[in-house]
């Protein structure tokens, strides 16, 4: 016999002890699943570690970090109307409703207000950006639980949604059209017809896909009854958004606070939904986004004359102070906090992101559930990388 | 093809041979190409509002070619942990289980590759062969993916596998017969309630088990709502994973192959096959049917075909997917009972009539 | 030519002063009630009359102040995180690196309701019903920066903690895992922190810092343009 | 147990969505064929008008990315009434857009208070190698024939105060 060698031996020693372990008891071995960071369902680069046992999740943990562009930092570097072209890629798919608390925040601090019309304008985007984001979640819900076709639909009529946008502010992605103290300009001639247009168009889509979706029974097994996230736990976790509605809390920033904007010209209805599963989740959203058309039907009828920007020195200084600024974005509740110490920039500027806290819940909310049910979660919770990450 | 000897054309034994490997492989890739093109590039495409592939050939008919030579251009890769030999074999035991089973598909009165008695079983025997490749992929990737992809298979066939044959049963009672030209003949010569202006495809008489198989061939074929073991967007392709370049090309032709090959199955179960009733032409037997239906009967067969395979596109391209436990759930507690069901019904009405 | 002509009178920074003073209520009343809950822990306060209330609590009894403010009703969890009150020393990365690195003012001047160091950590609880929220803050100590977890009180601050761990170098103590959030375990210092220095602002100079050159000859290069 | 109509109501929505695509065309287009015009504002290119930069560098300085080089100098121009002294004029020797870099936030174009700067829709110009990105003010110079006048504005709109 040949002497065997160290690695041999210790090979060797490894497959009797594995022999003799399943000898002693069918136990069955964890395994460990990298699902990302590069992978289909998380939207960019979000890792989730799964310990699992066959296809049941023993724990998952998201492992954030891989897109941290450090904006907490750079706005330290920025000015204030830098800081806008910044902000607006934190939540990539609904920028321009990122911009709005960071430069109300701006403003409270130096105690002005925007026009009225530019508030006017200003809400309109919103709503818009809101439409254009979770148009696209809607679609995307379809491609995480393996149907193809909604995304494509989706992409369709988002785009009529971002042609808006573009038209209005010159950017698709990233507008960068919100000022202190107003708006870059005024709305393009012809705009608001083109809008009455495609918000027909949006509530068809959203007819479409719950035909498609919504109502499909496969969808509603896969959905109903996974992830259910009770309300007390919605509230620790700071979940925000449609999220926290889906678990019965009828909160709404957008009506639940006073800012300087005008969805109180507006009729509309904060939906909840009290199953805090997925499905109502994706439903709350999909009225959302129904509501958000009607949001935006309303006040283009009723766009005040006037200036668009108030008067503002060119060289912007922000007065010392600290001011908290949060909005109901798409994605959940966005907000500044906006410490200024008189400077030509911002001292500190913390960004409190929506998905930031809508994922801190997946630790909780991922134990015990299947491998599929990981993405029903994911896309239900609906997070964006860039919005976690900052 | 054995088309030949009906040709009235007499031809040594390779040369027989020779033209019977041409005809399957005519018979494998024709559909499958034709499926690729007219459902998933094209028909996927309109349901989604495009165009799809417009720019090689006209309307983009030339872009099959194109997917191939970019595939066959690409490095064969392999994952350095990989049972390489097992990897490698797994597209090809895929493959050659698509091609076993078109062995007995009948195309005409006299255009077959093979006849025989036991058709239909056999057929449902050899299909199981190609989930024995995907098991064999999923497991010599050395992926994590891939072994969740490939069990996740396994356990479908096991599913779906049973309520197949169970629904293939009742047509098999209600033709008396397990050879596929039998049932073919059963369907087109038969009659309901003494009315033969439709022949008896068992479509109207098997519907139960007609929707039986065509769910479970949709589980077979792993199509939306049933494609866990792919299911891109949680195991990113599953079993295929680590397949690039003509390995995963072989996959791919398999994929479309076989669905081509289940549909002509179906149609020939369910539809009548290459047949047109008998009654329209007078033909009452097999011997009485016109030397035409030869070269009529594969036009035919494959326009049922392309019937079958759109509503399984249309299927695929509209829903979301099954979770495992969900699809196994289904196919234990409904599926099967059901089938159970209809051919207990069945026999009885068999008996009864 | 002057950089940034700062000689602008900036015309709305006087407003705030000019308005009569408001009483907030509602706010003061949540001012009293943490003071009631949590008595002389309460350091300092400060209302924003209709807008939001600071509370400033001592860095002993921060686990106190987030357990009363849910005994409060501040069920909501929205943000935990920290500031660096000490100005960079690095500015805004705009100077021009063949000149000596001008000396910059690093006196440290914390915000409202005021504090003794040079991080605070900041969270921010609402209540639901009243729409009411409150930034609560607290000191933690330069030479030691430990401070109570706030994750048996409320679960989601388990991952603002581990930000705030990695970019601020503020422990928690009782957190169960702190790890770090977004950085590589192996990552060294705390990025934001004032005094670590932005590179991207460092390794390239400002573009902004050439200037049009003088004529030939000489003579006056004080006005560009027109 | 599935009930029929959603699964039904799934089918119909993609046949007529395929149906509407074959009887009244698809809502992509054939791209290097046919374009799709952007809107008047998009903001796909910065264009110099080299006549009207002073190379006064606040683009340069108000950039966030800070990817605009400007280099200049100064030189005597004949005087612009006859027996008039010369004057003195910024010569601009460069103006260079890192494109790479650039967020095209607009900043540049909206602080230039001599109306050099203009947003053009143009968006074909991408380039294999990113270094190729960086371009000089021959290159920005020809992208303002792309440059479209500003658009009508919607009613109610007050346009005092903007340039």
């Amino acid at each position: 016999m040949t002497m065997l060698t160290d690695r041999q031996q210790l090979s060797y020693i490894a497959a009797q002890a594995a022999d003799a372990r399943v000898n002693l008891e069918l136990e069955t071995e964890g395994m460990t699943l990298n699902i990302g960071p590069q992978h289909p369902a998380t939207h960019g680069t979000l890792r989730i570690i799964a310990r699992l046992d066959g296809e049941q999740v023993v724990w998952a943990e998201p492992s954030c970090g891989y897109m941290h562009r450090g904006y907490e930092k750079l706005t330290e570097v920025r000015t204030f109307p830098q800081v806008t072209a910044l902000v607006n890629r934190i939540d990539w798919l609904g920028s321009f409703a990122n911009e709005v608390p960071f430069i109300l925040a701006a403003e409270k601090l130096m105690g002005i207000e925007a026009p009225a019309r530019a508030q006017h304008i200003r809400t309109i985007l919103f709503e818009l950006s809101r439409i254009a984001n979770v148009s696209l979640f809607l679609g995307d819900l379809g491609v995480q639980l393996g149907a193809i076709t909604p995304v494509f639909m989706a992409f369709r009529d988002r785009e009529y949604v971002l042609n808006l946008i573009e038209g209005a502010t010159g950017g698709r992605f990233h507008p960068n059209f919100d000022r202190i103290g107003g708006l870059k300009d005024d709305l393009p001639a012809g705009w608001i017809d083109e809008t009455r247009n495609v918000m027909k168009k949006l509530r068809r889509f959203c007819d479409e896909i719950e035909d498609l979706l919504f109502g499909n029974e496969i969808f509603q097994s896969r959905t109903r009854g996974i992830g259910v996230i009770p309300r007390d736990v919605a509230m620790q976790y700071g979940l925000s958004g449609a999220n926290l509605r889906a678990s019965g809390v009828d909160w709404d920033l957008r009506r639940d606070q006073s800012l300087p904007m005008a969805w109180n010209k507006a009729d509309w209805k904060v939906w909840t939904h009290n199953d805090g599963d997925s499905f109502a989740r994706c439903w709350v959203r999909l009225q959302e986004v129904r509501e958000s058309t009607k949001i935006v039907d309303q006040l283009i009828e009723t766009i005040p004359a006037g200036p668009v920007m108030t008067k503002v020195p060119r060289i912007i200084k922000v007065p010392e102070g600290e001011a908290w600024v949060a909005t109901e974005n798409p994605l959940g509740e966005m907000g500044y906090y906006v410490v200024s110490k008189g400077d030509l920039g911002p001292f500190r500027v913390k960004i409190r992101s929506a998905s930031f806290n809508n994922m801190s819940i997946t630790p909780w909310l991922l134990k015990g559930v299947y491998v599929p049910d990981i993405i029903t979660i994911l896309a239900s919770l609906y997070f964006i990388l860039g919005d976690i990450d900052r | 093809m054995s088309m030949v000897s009906v040709l009235a054309v007499d031809l040594p034994y390779w040369a027989q041979s020779l033209l019977r490997v041409l005809g399957g492989l005519v018979a494998v890739l024709l559909p499958a190409g034709t499926i690729v093109y007219v459902f998933l590039f094209k028909m996927m495409s309109f349901m989604q509002s495009r165009l799809g592939p417009m720019e090689a050939g006209p309307y983009g008919s030339m872009q099959l070619f194109a997917e191939v030579g970019k595939w066959l251009q690409k490095e064969d890769i392999y994952p350095e942990r990989a049972d390489k030999f097992i990897f490698k074999l797994a597209p090809l035991i895929v493959l050659a289980s698509t091609f076993l089973l078109v062995a007995v598909v009948p195309f005409g009165p006299d255009a077959w590759f093979t006849n025989f008695e036991a058709g239909i079983f056999y057929a449902l025997a050899v299909s199981s062969v190609s989930v024995l490749g995907i098991l064999i992929a999923g497991w010599a990737s050395a992926n994590k993916y891939s072994l969740l992809g490939g069990l996740r298979a396994a356990g479908q066939l096991i599913a779906y596998e049973l309520p197949m044959v169970l629904a293939v049963i009742g047509v098999v009672i209600q033709a008396g017969s397990m050879n596929l030209q039998d049932i073919v003949l059963a369907q087109n010569a038969g009659s309901i309630f003494g009315w033969d202006g439709l022949g008896n495809p068992y479509v109207l008489t098997q519907f139960v088990g007609f929707i039986i198989f065509m769910i479970a061939v949709q589980a077979e074929l792993t199509q939306a709502p049933f494609d866990m073991p792919i299911a891109e967007s949680e195991l990113v392709s599953g079993y295929m994973t680590e397949y690039s370049g003509f390995r995963f090309l072989i996959f791919f032709i398999g994929e479309f192959a076989t669905a081509g090959v289940f549909a002509m199955i179906a149609s020939i179960l369910f539809l009548g096959g290459w047949g047109v009733p008998f009654a329209w032409f007078g033909w009452t037997d097999m011997d009485s049917v016109d030397n035409w239906m030869n070269i009529v009967g594969p036009l035919i067969l494959f326009t049922k075909m392309m019937l079958v395979v759109f509503v399984v596109m249309w299927v695929r391209f509209s829903y979301p997917r099954f979770r495992e436990d969900q699809l196994q759930r289904f196919a234990w507690k409904v599926l099967i009972p059901i089938s159970l069901v209809n051919i207990m019904v069945t026999a009885i009405l068999k008996v009864a009539f | 030519m002057a950089r940034a002509p700062n000689g602008e009178v900036f015309p709305l920074s006087a407003t705030e002063t000019d308005t009569p003073v408001v009483v907030d209520e509602v706010r003061n009343a949540v001012v009293t009630r943490f003071s009631s809950a949590l008595g002389d822990a309460v350091v300092d306060s400060f209302v924003k009359p209709g807008d939001d209330v600071w509370i400033r609590v001592r860095t002993d009894s921060w686990r106190r102040a987030g357990e009363a403010a849910r005994e409060l009703g501040f069920a909501y969890f929205d943000f935990l995180s920290a500031i660096d009150w000490m100005p960079s020393p690095f500015g805004r990365g705009e100077d021009d690196p063949t000149e000596p690195a001008p000396e910059r003012d690093t006196t440290i001047r914390q915000g409202y309701a005021g504090g003794d160091t040079r991080m605070q950590v900041l969270a921010r609880v609402v209540d639901l019903t009243t729409s009411l929220g409150v930034n609560l803050k607290v000191d933690v100590a330069d030479d030691a920066p430990v401070i109570d977890s706030w994750v048996s009180v409320y679960a989601g601050a388990n991952w603002h903690e581990r930000e705030a761990w990695e970019m601020f170098g503020i422990r928690f103590a009782g957190h169960p895992d702190p790890r770090n959030m977004y950085l590589p375990t192996d990552f060294e210092g705390h990025p934001l922190r004032k005094d670590f220095p932005l590179l991207a602002r460092i390794v390239k100079p400002w573009p902004g810092i050439v200037d049009v050159e003088p004529m030939p000859g000489g003579g006056s290069d004080d006005e560009a343009g027109e | 147990m599935p009930k029929i109509p959603g699964l039904f109501k799934g089918l119909g929505v993609t046949l007529g969505t395929m149906s509407r695509t074959v009887t009244e065309g698809a809502n992509t287009v054939q791209y290097p064929h046919e374009k799709e015009t952007p809107p008047i504002r998009a903001r796909g290119v910065i264009a110099l008008h080299e006549g009207n930069c002073t190379s006064c560098m606040l683009c340069a300085r108000s950039c966030p990315d800070w990817c605009i080089y400007i280099e200049g100098h100064k030189e005597l121009a004949p005087p612009r009434r006859a027996g008039g002294k010369p004057r003195q004029v910024n010569k601009l020797d460069r103006f260079d857009i890192d494109y790479a870099l650039c967020m095209y936030c607009g900043i540049c174009v909206e602080v230039c208070p001599f109306d050099a700067l203009f947003w053009s829709p143009e968006y074909e110009y991408s380039e294999p190698r990113i270094a190729d990105l960086l371009h000089d003010k021959a290159k920005l110079g020809e992208w303002m024939q792309t440059v479209p006048e500003a658009p009508e504005l919607e009613a109610g709109a007050d346009r005092k105060g903007k340039k």
